[in-house]
């Protein structure tokens, strides 16, 4: 065992910076230093994401004859981090993490050619119908209804906490198609094009006064039939597919390092008084800092399994759980560090579209809105109390 | 001995409860976010009328004579009605620092317009250095002639825009250099300039500086001693009664909470048919069950001795916080999805018990002020 | 509202004080001081009971009639509160306040007449006979049992967790009398000679080292049958009764300020290095102070309403909860304050018939195998897991 | 970078496995209860067999120069069975600081005897007044012509009594001043006393006293050099070897609650029927998954620069200890009244764990240690 980079590994990290070096622009970072959301304003992500395209790293993750890297875990690691670190924009995940692979897995070939090259572009950009109002982590119970008609679906009801859909004209989204005993059966996957007559988007802001979500309402929307992913009544299959896709990459703790280094530095600074002097501050930083120790060797100890060819095992279902916690401890701890400044509240919003100085250093101002959105980490996804329950199922057998 | 509240006391917990549910809805919060302070003056004036700004002023100077656990009385229906009205900044800081510190004309021409409500106050203490170091206060003042000159930079002035005048703390830079001092200064003083914005969890606050600010010596607040001790007990006697507030809030997000949990459904059956969930509940109860008996010892000890009074104010700061803490992140929790949105008010009571939390200084800093209290070495 | 104490409730305080001061030997004080477990072994607790008894004071609960004291709810913290500063013995509660109220609740004339001057005076050493191996937190699935045979009953099973079991000479306890569709239904409460042939005794030692508890077994042992209190399948009803009885009357927190004030004085001597020095440590005593600040408040709360004769309402339902929580926070923050004497093993028992110095200061002994013990605080009289059901029907309606 | 084992360190696991599992019983953990040194010489045997004495230490000496990640596979097998033979003592701390700051000839004489099984070593060091602060020595070695002589006291000497020969750590207290040194003593040296006592959670230890000891100058462990150094170099890899065997212990611990609150029946039904309960061993899973993480990071990095190696020790044995507790508390507390009795082996391992913790300073001394070496000012 070692955690030490082979020659190669350092020659790709070294890629990665020049990478980095060569297209994050001021204007990218500022924007991403102040992104009180999870993921950045298209602003940022968008030319972020082409960047990344034009390079060939588009979709690390997908299969390399359709755009993938090929990565090995340490370089996804590696790769991961550099970013972390430099403060990369965070491209909502929509498009390359989520429907993406549901695509490349179960899509017809003619929605293979002509979607895929749209994702990797941000052609289109994509939002995510899952939840409901009423079905909150139980999606099961989604009432949002599509009638086949012709050549067409009639799509009826309500999606809620659909993230960025007032930027995407494109969504995915799980429907009932038909009604069965068990409820997952009657669930289809479909591609609805957000233009389409009969949509509406009604703004939901923030605990931290941010525009990330919306509800969607859907009344009489016809799709073409052959926006159906995959076959009527199996879209729960492809939706879990799409978490198992997903689980066991996660690379979080160089993101979470990074905001525990952005609290660090606040309490250094003199605009604090100096937090970091409270002995307090100073031990929760370590008490942060080697929970994310903590974490990043549960992943490199998942990506190693990976690396052998290995399956990493129920481990990787704690790495949910254990980092929206940290990030929630770490969230709260800037926030300490702060103090009275986070009485401030700053209306305008994205925050980097702020012009004139705040009444608090500007590098704060992301600090409570960042802490009060964060408290969604242990919500969306799946609770975790949710979690748990999923957990001791998988982890204890009970 | 006897913790039974009185006759009166009981009424004035009826008469608080019931003005708070019926006047201050949602709606109201609503409108008074937009109001240039962040409250509304005709509330304001209802607080006058009903005797409430009076309540813990000398009965010499136009008040009731109330003390600190009237005053809890009250907050805790504020905090159940997140009242953005400034009466912890009039009333029980600055009406507060008047009445344990001012000379006697001082109290004269002021109690009373507080009392009736046609004179706010702010206290101008904090500043960025200091977090939550009460003692620590760099800003001067210059002793020149007739008048005093002050100089600094002050934060987290608590509804300072809606004050006529501003008690501002300070060092004195010449005669009897670095002891504390407390000036009147009129919010439109030249060389004052406020930087007022609207305050998480409702309320408005501002920072200000203070460039060559002249007053004149009359507007030092008491005699020429050193203020220190009467900002101690000011301050703890606020700390009692925003634990009192806390409490409020705390009682209202568990109600909420529990109300929300026996109704809303998910795999079939309401949430808090979850043991866990249920388990939360109860630990969120105690916690205000704890809370309140802190708030009340915070009260019943507001007039002890300087150290009894302080590891009780601090001992109710510091645990409050933690509880606070935990019922405020909880109710969220549990309210899932529509928690961490601004279309609840369980958002509204969870910000505005983070600033409780942060308004002079934290759990820890609270304990360790205890510790030092109880003569351990911290 | 007032915490103030008037000039009776100040006289009283005195008389508590001069009784204490006439009373409690040195050797009760130190075996008081070294006692590791929850009750003082009956060398300590039985002179201790008869000198309260000789003063009038040997069952402050109970009516006057009886013996009782007549006692303001005032009255009786203040006697609690001098005792615990004191350091005064802690008899076993099984006599005094468990089989009395329930005798003089349910019980003949004869077994008032009989027994209840026996209790006052420690001629009887009473043990409880309610859990049973399996049966746990859950009493109402108990097994032993009764049957009726002429004038006697005869008894065959088996009790766990038999406090002073090996000291007593009379257990009171909760047996099957018949078979009925709500199991607690068959439940009776009857009294039983320990020295009635057929009992055997096997100790069980606690984690600390301690012989507290055991485990007695009944095989054919007979009792008069006038040894049934009350009637016949009403057991269930009057151990609940003996419950509320001691609902809301609980004053724990003299108790555990005292033992906080132990746990700052070693933190203060040159034993443990000045642990007080540590400001972890200084900080967790302030953290343990306000807490039992709290629950003091807590319980005055609850006396004010007794003594205006109000319902205390659900309140009183919390307080076994924190007073257990409380209780092994400080008795661990004692455990962290003399460090590695923690280590120190001492096999004697009771601990105050050790005769040698130990390796380690005599008054640290008791420290470790007291916070041990007390880890059975959260388990004993139905686990914290249990409470916290029982608080979520009863204050919050779930 | 690779975080698998290889496959010499998957074999080592399995066969420190099974040893653990078919040898060490709880009636051999009884038996060893009752000998003399708390350990079976017969077991101290088959490790040396097993080469697991020489496993650690140096080839050129009689060692198999294997490093931390070896140890701690041997440690936390050691956890699962709670071993009480004098590992840690003898081989990690006694013979690493041989290794670490012993001269060559030091080296060549004793490593090969402790790879053998023929010499047992313990390590003198913590004082009274030093808490956990591994600076503080307070015993004294004076120089007297060829020899030295030690004056002081020391406290939680693990498995002292066993040991042939002691490293008792001295300041100079004439030549080289205040300087750290270490000596060779043996056990039976006149002037010195040994209350030897039983320990928590097995094994043994002894406090210790030091009156006019006198040693020859060669008994100094390396050259005239200060010993801090070395001294932090092992405790650290202490910490880590420790850390490994607490994560055998918790994992052992999690496994047997899980196990029983299966089977176990309340109310008509599995305790684990409980959300409330199921949750718990949830947490506690997740708490050895990162206890595994941090003693493994903690071997990794044994080797790397003082900072890092510090803060890596320190962060396990901070994060490991919080973990600890809570997995040994709950696994008492969902034993029921048979966890607070000492008839299960619950309460065994409950009783190893708070030694663990107490050892070499709990977690809020390894936070402020790793704080400090991060440059925070604590």
């Amino acid at each position: 065992m070692d955690m030490t980079f082979g020659e190669a590994e350092l020659a790709f990290q070294q890629e990665v910076r020049d990478f980095i070096a060569a297209n994050l622009t001021p204007d990218m970072k500022r924007a991403e230093s102040l992104n009180a959301s999870v993921f950045s304003e298209p602003e940022a992500g968008v030319p972020w994401q082409r960047a990344l395209n034009a390079k060939g790293w588009g979709a690390p993750g997908w299969p390399v004859e359709y755009g993938g890297t090929g990565w090995t875990p340490a370089q996804r690691w590696i790769f991961e981090t550099e970013c972390a670190h430099a403060g990369v924009p965070s491209p909502t995940p929509m498009g390359v993490k989520m429907v993406g692979p549901v695509i490349i897995g179960f899509g017809s070939p003619e929605q293979k050619n002509y979607f895929l090259p749209r994702i990797l572009s941000c052609e289109d950009y994509w939002c995510q119908g899952y939840s409901e109002p009423g079905s909150g982590s139980d999606l099961s119970s989604l009432k949002t209804r599509a009638v086949r008609d012709g050549d067409e679906y009639v799509i009826n009801g309500t999606k809620i906490w659909t993230t960025h859909a007032h930027n995407a004209n494109m969504m995915f989204a799980l429907v009932r198609t038909s009604d069965e005993p068990r409820q997952q059966d009657g669930i289809s996957f479909v591609l609805i094009d957000m233009k389409s007559p009969g949509i509406t988007i009604r703004p939901i802001l923030t605990i931290g006064g941010d525009h990330e979500v919306n509800q969607v309402f859907f009344d009489d929307v016809r799709i073409p039939a052959s926006n159906l992913v995959g076959e009527e009544g199996k879209g729960w299959t492809y939706g879990k597919y799409l978490l198992e896709f997903e689980r066991g990459s996660g690379i979080a703790s160089a993101k979470l390092r990074k905001a525990l280094h952005r609290a660090a530095a606040f309490a250094e600074s003199d605009a604090t008084g100096r937090a970091i002097e409270d002995p307090d501050i100073a031990i929760r930083m370590s008490e942060a800092e080697v929970d994310i120790d903590a974490l990043e060797m549960t992943e490199l100890r998942v990506l190693s399994a990976l690396q052998n060819g290995q399956n990493p095992g129920a481990v990787s279902s704690i790495l949910k759980l254990r980092t929206s916690e940290i990030y929630q401890a770490v969230s709260r701890l800037a926030v300490d560090v702060i103090g009275t400044d986070g009485l401030y509240v700053e209306p305008t919003r994205p925050l980097h579209r702020l012009n004139a100085p705040p009444a608090i250093p500007e590098d704060e101002l992301a600090v409570m809105p960042t802490h009060l959105n964060g408290r969604a980490y242990t919500i969306f996804g799946g609770t975790s109390e949710i979690q748990r329950d999923i957990i001791s199922k998988l982890v204890l057998g009970l | 001995m006897d913790l039974t509240p009185s006759d009166e006391q009981r009424l004035l917990r009826e008469s608080a409860d019931r003005f708070i549910h019926e006047t201050y809805t949602a709606k109201l919060r609503e409108h008074n976010a937009k109001e240039p302070f962040g409250f509304s003056e005709g509330i304001w004036k209802q607080f006058a009328e009903l005797g409430w700004l009076a309540l813990p002023l000398p009965e010499q100077h136009g008040g009731i004579g109330g003390g600190a656990i009237e005053v809890g009385i009250l907050m805790e229906a504020f905090g159940r009605g997140l009242v953005s009205e400034p009466y912890l900044s009039t009333v029980v800081l600055g009406a507060g620092l008047v009445a344990e510190h001012g000379r006697d004309d001082q109290k004269a021409a002021l109690l009373p317009s507080v009392a009736e409500g046609t004179l706010r106050l702010a206290f101008a203490h904090a500043e960025r250095a200091a977090r939550a170091d009460l003692a620590r206060v760099d800003t001067t003042a210059r002793q020149d002639g007739d008048a005093y000159v002050l100089d600094g930079a002050k934060v987290a002035v608590l509804d300072g825009a809606a004050a006529d005048q501003l008690i501002v703390s300070a060092r004195l830079a010449n005669n009897g250099s670095g002891s504390l001092r407390l000036f009147l200064v009129p919010r439109d003083a030249a060389g004052l300039t406020l930087a007022d914005y609207p305050r998480l969890g409702g309320g408005r606050a501002c920072n200000l500086t203070l460039q060559s600010v002249r007053v004149a010596a009359e507007a030092m607040l008491g005699g020429d001693t050193d203020a220190t001790p009467a900002v101690e007990a000011v301050v703890d006697r606020a700390l009692a009664a925003m634990s009192a507030e806390a409490v409020g809030m705390m009682q209202t997000l568990t109600d909420k909470t529990l109300d929300y949990t026996k109704v809303r459904k998910q795999f079939g059956r309401p949430l808090a048919a979850n043991q866990v969930i249920r388990h939360r509940l109860t630990d969120m109860s105690v916690q205000v069950d704890e809370a309140r008996s802190m708030a009340l010892r915070a009260a019943l000890k507001a007039d002890a001795d300087a150290a009894e009074r302080g590891r009780a104010a601090s001992g109710a700061k510091a645990k409050i916080g933690k509880g606070a803490r935990f019922v405020a992140e909880q109710s969220v929790q549990l309210h899932g999805g529509m928690g961490v949105t601004d279309e609840l008010d369980v958002g509204a009571y969870f910000k505005r018990l983070l600033a409780f939390e942060t308004l002079f200084g934290g759990s820890t800093h609270h304990y360790r002020r205890h510790a030092a209290l109880s003569g351990r070495p911290v």
